[in-house]
């Protein structure tokens, strides 16, 4: 199959943009589920840059490291998850601006 | 190696010390004396075996052999550090005055201590042993070693037995100490390096770094790293307010051993290391240092004159005294070098005996304050006799330690700077006035006392007039027939002018 | 007993004696105490008359070094005496006069719970002061120098329980310490430049070395007059010797009268070639006595307490002395030196007997018809007051008239100094017959207690004897001083100084005796009154004094009190603890703030790379 | 034609991305981040990696989205939450964020400005995957296990002591213990 023929730029401006904006949306909400979320884009972004430069170089190595940032981000979601529920019993909301107990 | 068995009685006599609490709380003061006096034995035994006349001989500053005793044992070769000790006339006359001191202490700590006292006498002879060690040591870094082996049981001692502030004072001797310290060790790596570039092969003793040629900028950036540190222990006047915190909160035996000993560990180092390594940095330097000690010696005696805690008095009047040793170190000649010798040793002894007078005064009163003494001659004759033999031996009266010292240091000091010396004259004076105002609001006048308080109190018994009676002996032998004494620290002061008259501009400096 | 050999003696009786008494503090008998502190002064007295005897008999100057006091470099001042005439007369007065004293002060201190410790002070203050006169350097006079310095402090604060004696106590050390420090540094000046401190090879060297007029000894002479100036109660640094009278009165008498005040002149005297080479110096001297005898006169006119106006013609009569050093007449300073410690001593201590006699009353005005009953003191005090009045033919008329008649010799400034020398002479009469006059006669305002037994008595009789005969005694100062000698003197000068005092006399008798005359018109006027205060407090010295020094010094020390250097080292500390708030607050455990401030090192971190990529 | 997919399923993704962050609601967030990660894999298999696509799909927007929601409904936000949301999405604290976000974005594009290269378009078969994987990243397998089992037992750990005494259990209970009051009382 003779594949896609689109700059790599293309591709990674993408991926650049999706982080950006995680990264906006982690900085922003003050939802714990909003956070997670935003992380999850991140994680996303990251696997697509990798993919894409896997496909650049005609290498299985972009998938692998895909599928490591696959399990990162399922390790992270369940504990994440674990810690909503948590945060949510203890301090009966999920807004992070009133759960500051790590204050120095 | 006798050295070194004189440093491990010491460091050993403090564990066994600390162990025999748990027999019995009276063991471990006795076993401090022991220790002392073992140590003591075995100093006098080293000295035995030596030819009498190597007492009288001039030390060459870069034969390591020239001295009285040397000792070297291989310890890091990698970096050539080494367990070097060694002993001169110097050595001698401070390692004696801290172990005497180290008898005085004890006994001044005698009943005055409940709380764990086997740690008490450990941390005590640490101390000792530490001070002990920085008078012998002569590898740079075994130097700094001891420098703080002595720092942490003296923290120790002020945390844990100290008065009512004693967290603030123990913490603010330690970061004072420590933080000079510092600059000290980065002044020895960088020597050392400086030597390897020199020398070819890396080294910490003494003899190694002695007179390397040294960039003049460098060398002046390295005094200062050395002469900070040893100022800071002085203390010198803008560096001196850890004293009066750390004197006022210790225990007795801590303000005797820090007034005593410790003090005395600056104008050492001045003396041993910061004068030698780097003779045309200070040369330079002398007349920041002398200005430096002719103001300590006004400032200590204006604040001493300004204080209502007895033993704050005698703090502000120790930065007074060390200024007369700073003003003798760097006038440069062997008149007030003697001085400083010489005022090193009495205000070790005077010093010790006010502070021994305060401890024994709080133990009594349950104060400091002699805004609420007064009278107390009347009660205590015996303690009232003595308080004035040391307050008019601290004001410089003539036929004691003191005056023979501080005339020294003045008639020296004349040739070099007749106004410095004006100023410091005028020491003698302000002397007069804190000595007097102390003797005035604590035995004379009329008694602030209750009287329930005065029936119950105890003029000194017969241990405590034994360590005065000793002590009172010690500074008329020194006011009266110093001689020994000088004849001991002679050498010592002849090879560290010869060191400096290498240059000939230095010569001309001095005059 | 007598030769070089035993002068260690000399000092030695009081010293061991006074080191016997401190140590076992009071614990002997009291007959054992007496007999230690006034036998040692006994044993010593006699060591200084053999001495005298042998000395007078061979003329012999006898050096002796006991040991070396300590040797550094060429500095090597030995515990050595050096015995010339000048020294035996020093000794003689110092343990003749003081043995009376003490004899006297057995029976004074007699009721004294602290009889002990007042021999040992005594004695110590002995030993000290002979030092100070035998020493044969000025490292061991200086010992001695502040020894007295110390032993008048203890000794003034004697009854240390009165804060006022503590006080009195320590401004006379103070004040005097102010002048030893001018002398220490003279001592270092005159090391620095002559290489020693023997007093002979000093003097020789500096001879030698120096032209009259040069600028060296001029300074090292004035540095030197401070220190004698301080010791003396001369102007400026007299203020400590009036409230020094809070010490027992034999302590007045010995100390602050006979022997230690005169300290600086025997100084001045001893190295008065050296101030020969300084003659601005020497003039300075003369013109401070001066001035210092008429001050303390005036002020000696207005007093009231027995003891203080004893004091402030001490102060004045050593002016004298100093006028007569001033004017080169060393032997008629000396002489006047000898003859002052035996009417003073005899003054003070019938001044002690009136006080002890009368339930310690101070004040002159209280007392009054004493003359019957307490006629020994009377007689005594008639004679002290007399030869200090220097009236004809006692002791103290052929010693102060060579000073007069020699500051008339002086060119230029002579008559100057010889008509203030006559006023004081004069006032000297007003207020010393004032002083008998109120005291002895008048009706009786207070009744004695009690007759003075034996002990005071004899002292009194036989200093009544040397007060009248002091003046035939000739003293072994030849080979000391330079000849002098002043010339033709006009007789009418002479004649004018001998009428003086007894024209002060007749004033005197006049004013408070026969009351023929009155002033009291003059007194009670604004002016008089306030002329009255002024000389009453001294000249205002204490209070100028206050001002300038004591206060400045206080407020320093209060300003000072917290330590202004460790507000530094405070301001440090503060700074750190302001920093770690301020970074702390960084840590707000909020989440989104974590990531902004990680997003904006991000964002920092990349533009760094993408400079350095390009 | 397959470019113009591509561009499409970019489009979808950032728009969706877009959408999912900045929704107050959080289920419309989750499906709106489910269409974006879909369209991701549209864009992996385009761009030759089947293997990453279908990976995409199964266990990203399969099963972590669906955990998200679970816990979405577990919590039971309401009404009030999203109201809550709305108040907290106000434009004044997109400022810093988004400035920060744009500077970062701006960076990237620099950085991305200078390097020109084309794919190479070949497909990498999910053989070719397994190769590599069991092969020379065998290590990263095993760490990556044990992430795994690391959080499996975070996420037990932490979630049973939420489901042992949940606000439901709590109340179920105290009803339970009125149940019984009402029956003991007549």
């Amino acid at each position: 199959m003779n594949g896609l023929q689109i700059p790599l730029e293309h591709v990674l401006i993408i991926a650049s943009f999706m982080f950006s904006f995680g990264l906006l949306g982690l900085m922003l909400r003050r939802n714990i589920i909003f956070m997670l979320m935003s992380l999850e884009v991140m994680l996303n972004a990251a696997a697509l840059a990798f993919v894409a430069a896997g496909a650049k170089w005609a290498q299985a190595d972009g998938q692998i490291i895909f599928l490591l940032i696959l399990s990162v981000a399922a390790a992270e979601v369940a504990v994440g998850l674990g810690l909503v529920l948590q945060i949510q019993r203890r301090f009966k909301t999920l807004d992070m601006d009133t759960a500051k107990r790590m204050r120095g | 190696m006798s050295l070194a068995l004189l440093l491990g009685i010491l460091l050993a006599g403090g564990l066994v010390a600390w162990l025999s609490e748990r027999w019995h709380k009276d063991l471990p003061r006795w076993l401090s004396l022991v220790t002392i006096g073992l140590a003591l034995l075995q100093l006098v035994s080293s000295l035995n075996v030596l030819a009498p006349d190597s007492f009288t001989l001039v030390p060459d500053g870069r034969d390591a052999s020239s001295w009285l005793i040397h000792y070297q044992l291989a310890w890091i070769p990698r970096f050539g550090i080494s367990f070097e000790l060694a002993m001169d006339g110097l050595s001698l006359l401070l390692v004696l005055l801290t172990l005497l001191l180290g008898l005085v202490a004890v006994a001044s700590s005698w009943t005055e201590i409940d709380f764990k006292p086997g740690f008490f006498q450990a941390n005590l002879l640490w101390t000792l042993a530490g001070v002990c060690g920085v008078f012998l040591a002569l590898d740079l870094l075994l130097f700094f070693l001891f420098w703080e082996v002595m720092l942490i049981p003296m923290y120790l001692l002020i945390a844990i037995w100290g008065h009512e502030n004693k967290a603030y004072a123990a913490m603010k001797f330690f970061i004072f100490t420590q933080v000079s310290g510092l600059l000290m060790l980065l002044s020895i790596i960088t020597l050392a390096w400086q030597g390897y570039v020199h020398n070819g092969y890396y080294s910490f003793s003494y003899f190694d770094l002695l007179a390397l040629p040294l960039d003049s900028t460098l060398a002046y950036c390295l005094m200062l790293g050395f002469f900070i540190a040893f100022v800071v222990k002085l203390p010198a006047f803008p560096v001196h307010t850890w004293l009066p915190d750390a004197h006022t909160q210790a225990p007795t035996a801590g303000s005797v051993l820090l007034a005593g000993i410790l003090l005395k560990t600056g104008a050492y180092g001045l003396m041993r290391f910061s004068i030698p390594l780097f003779p045309e940095a200070s040369m330079q330097f002398a007349h920041i240092a002398m200005s430096l000690g002719a103001a300590g010696v006004i400032y200590g005696a204006v604040l001493a004159f300004a204080q209502s805690d007895f033993k704050r008095l005698v703090a502000y009047s120790s930065v007074s005294h060390m200024g007369f040793v700073l003003l003798g170190l760097y006038a440069w000649n062997s008149l007030a070098m003697q001085g400083a010798v010489m005022q090193m040793l009495a205000h070790g002894v005077s010093t010790a005996a006010l502070f021994m007078m305060a401890g024994a005064l709080q133990q009594r009163l349950h104060t400091r304050n002699m805004f609420k003494m007064g009278g107390l001659w009347y009660y205590m004759p015996r303690m009232g006799a003595c308080a004035l033999f040391f307050a008019v031996a601290s004001l410089g009266l003539p036929g004691l330690g003191n005056f023979v010292a501080e005339f020294l240091i003045l008639v020296g000091l004349f040739a070099v700077s007749p106004v410095m010396t004006a100023i410091a004259t005028l020491g003698l004076i302000t002397a007069a006035v804190y000595s007097l105002w102390m003797m005035q609001q604590t035995f004379q006048g009329k008694t602030q006392l209750a009287t329930k308080t005065t029936a119950s109190l105890q003029d000194f018994g017969g241990r405590e007039m034994f360590t005065m009676a000793a002590m009172m002996l010690a500074l008329l032998w020194l006011g009266l027939y110093p001689q020994p004494v000088l004849d001991l620290a002679q050498p010592v002061i002849d090879s560290l002018q010869a060191l400096v008259t290498i240059s000939p501009q230095i010569a001309e400096a001095s005059l | 007993m007598a030769g070089s050999n035993y002068l260690w003696l000399i000092p030695f009786f009081p010293l061991l004696s006074a080191t016997l008494l401190m140590v076992t503090a009071g614990q002997l008998p009291k007959k054992i105490i007496g007999f230690l502190g006034a036998g040692s002064i006994a044993l010593s007295a006699l060591c200084v008359a053999l001495q005298a005897q042998h000395f007078l008999a061979s003329g012999e100057i006898m050096q002796v070094t006991l040991w070396t006091w300590m040797s550094v470099a060429n500095f090597a001042p030995g515990i050595a005496f050096y015995i010339d005439g000048l020294s035996i007369v020093m000794m003689s007065v110092i343990t003749g006069v003081g043995f009376l004293i003490h004899l006297y002060s057995l029976e004074f201190m007699d009721d004294d719970s602290s009889y002990s410790r007042y021999f040992a002070y005594m004695n110590l203050f002995v030993a000290a002061m002979l030092l100070l006169v035998m020493a044969d350097n000025l490292l061991l006079l200086y010992l001695g120098w502040e020894g007295v310095g110390v032993c008048s402090y203890l000794l003034v604060g004697f009854w240390y329980r009165d804060p006022a004696n503590g006080k009195a106590a320590r401004k006379a050390f103070v004040v005097t310490r102010v002048g030893d420090a001018a002398m220490a540094l003279g001592l270092f000046l005159l090391f620095t430049e002559l290489g020693s401190l023997d007093i002979q090879t000093l003097l020789l060297a500096a001879d030698s070395k120096w032209q009259s007029g040069d600028l060296i000894p001029t300074i090292a002479t004035a540095l030197l007059l401070g220190g004698a100036v301080g010791k003396s109660a001369q102007l400026p640094l007299h203020t400590w010797l009036p409230d020094a009278m809070a010490g027992p009165t034999p302590v007045s008498a010995l100390i602050h009268a006979a022997t230690m005040v005169t300290a600086g002149v025997y100084l001045i005297a001893r190295h008065y070639s050296l101030f020969l080479l300084a003659p601005i110096t020497l003039e300075a001297v003369a013109w401070i006595g001066l001035a210092t005898l008429l001050i303390a006169a005036f002020t000696a006119l207005a007093q009231q307490d027995i003891k203080r106006i004893l004091a402030y013609s001490t102060i004045s009569q050593i002016g004298y002395m100093f006028l007569a050093l001033g004017v080169g007449a060393f032997s008629a300073g000396i002489f006047h030196l000898m003859t002052h410690a035996f009417f003073k001593a005899l003054l003070f201590l019938a001044a002690g007997a009136v006080i002890h006699c009368l339930h310690h009353e101070h004040n002159i005005f209280k007392m009054g018809g004493l003359r019957t009953r307490l006629p020994i003191v009377f007689w005594s005090f008639l004679i002290g007051s007399a030869a200090l009045a220097a009236l004809p033919f006692t002791s103290g008329f052929y010693s102060k008239d060579p000073i007069l008649l020699s500051a008339w010799a002086m060119p230029n400034i002579g008559s100057y100094l010889w008509a203030g020398g006559l006023l004081g002479a004069l006032l000297t009469a007003i207020y010393s017959f004032r002083l008998v006059f109120v005291v002895f006669f008048g009706e009786a305002k207070t009744l004695p207690n009690k007759q003075p037994g034996w002990k005071m008595s004899l002292p009194l009789a036989l200093l009544c004897l040397l007060s009248i005969i002091g003046g035939w005694f000739v003293l072994p100062l030849d080979h000391v001083f330079p000849a002098y000698s002043h010339g033709e003197i006009n007789h009418s000068v002479e004649i004018i100084s001998i009428a003086t005092p007894l024209i002060g006399l007749a004033i005197a008798y006049g004013l408070f005796l026969g009351k023929q005359l009155s002033i009291s018109g003059f007194t009670q006027s604004t002016l008089g009154k306030a002329l009255q205060s002024f000389c009453f407090s001294g000249w205002r010295f204490d209070a100028l004094y206050q001002l300038l020094w004591v206060c400045p010094y206080q407020v320093l020390a209060q300003l000072w009190r917290n330590e202004p250097i460790d507000y530094l080292y405070r301001g440090i500390v503060s700074l750190m603890q302001w920093s770690n708030e301020q970074l702390s607050k960084l840590q707000s455990g909020e989440l989104r703030w974590y990531a902004t401030s990680m997003v904006f090192g991000l964002v920092i971190l990349v533009l760094i790379m993408l400079r350095s990529l390009s | 034609m397959m470019e113009s997919l591509f561009y499409l399923a970019s489009f979808i993704a950032l728009v969706a991305t877009v959408l999912a962050l900045s929704r107050a609601n959080a289920t419309h967030a989750l499906i709106y981040l489910i269409v974006s990660l879909l369209a991701v894999a549209v864009i992996f298999f385009l761009l030759g990696a089947p293997f990453a696509a279908a990976l995409e799909v199964l266990i990203y927007a399969g099963a972590i989205m669906v955990l998200f929601i679970f816990v979405i409904m577990m919590l039971n936000l309401g009404d009030s939450g999203v109201a809550k949301e709305r108040q907290w999405l106000s434009p004044r604290y997109w400022i810093v964020p988004g400035l920060l976000a744009a500077i970062l974005f701006g960076e990237m594009l620099v950085a991305l400005q200078h390097h020109s290269a084309a794919l190479s378009g070949k497909m990498i078969s999910p053989k070719a995957v397994a190769l590599e994987l069991f092969g020379p990243y065998v290590l990263a397998v095993e760490i990556a296990s044990m992430l795994l089992l690391a959080g499996l037992v975070g996420a037990y750990h932490l979630g049973r002591r939420f489901l042992a005494r949940t606000e439901m259990e709590e109340e179920l209970q105290e009803e339970l213990k009125e149940q019984e009051q009402q029956r003991a009382q007549p």
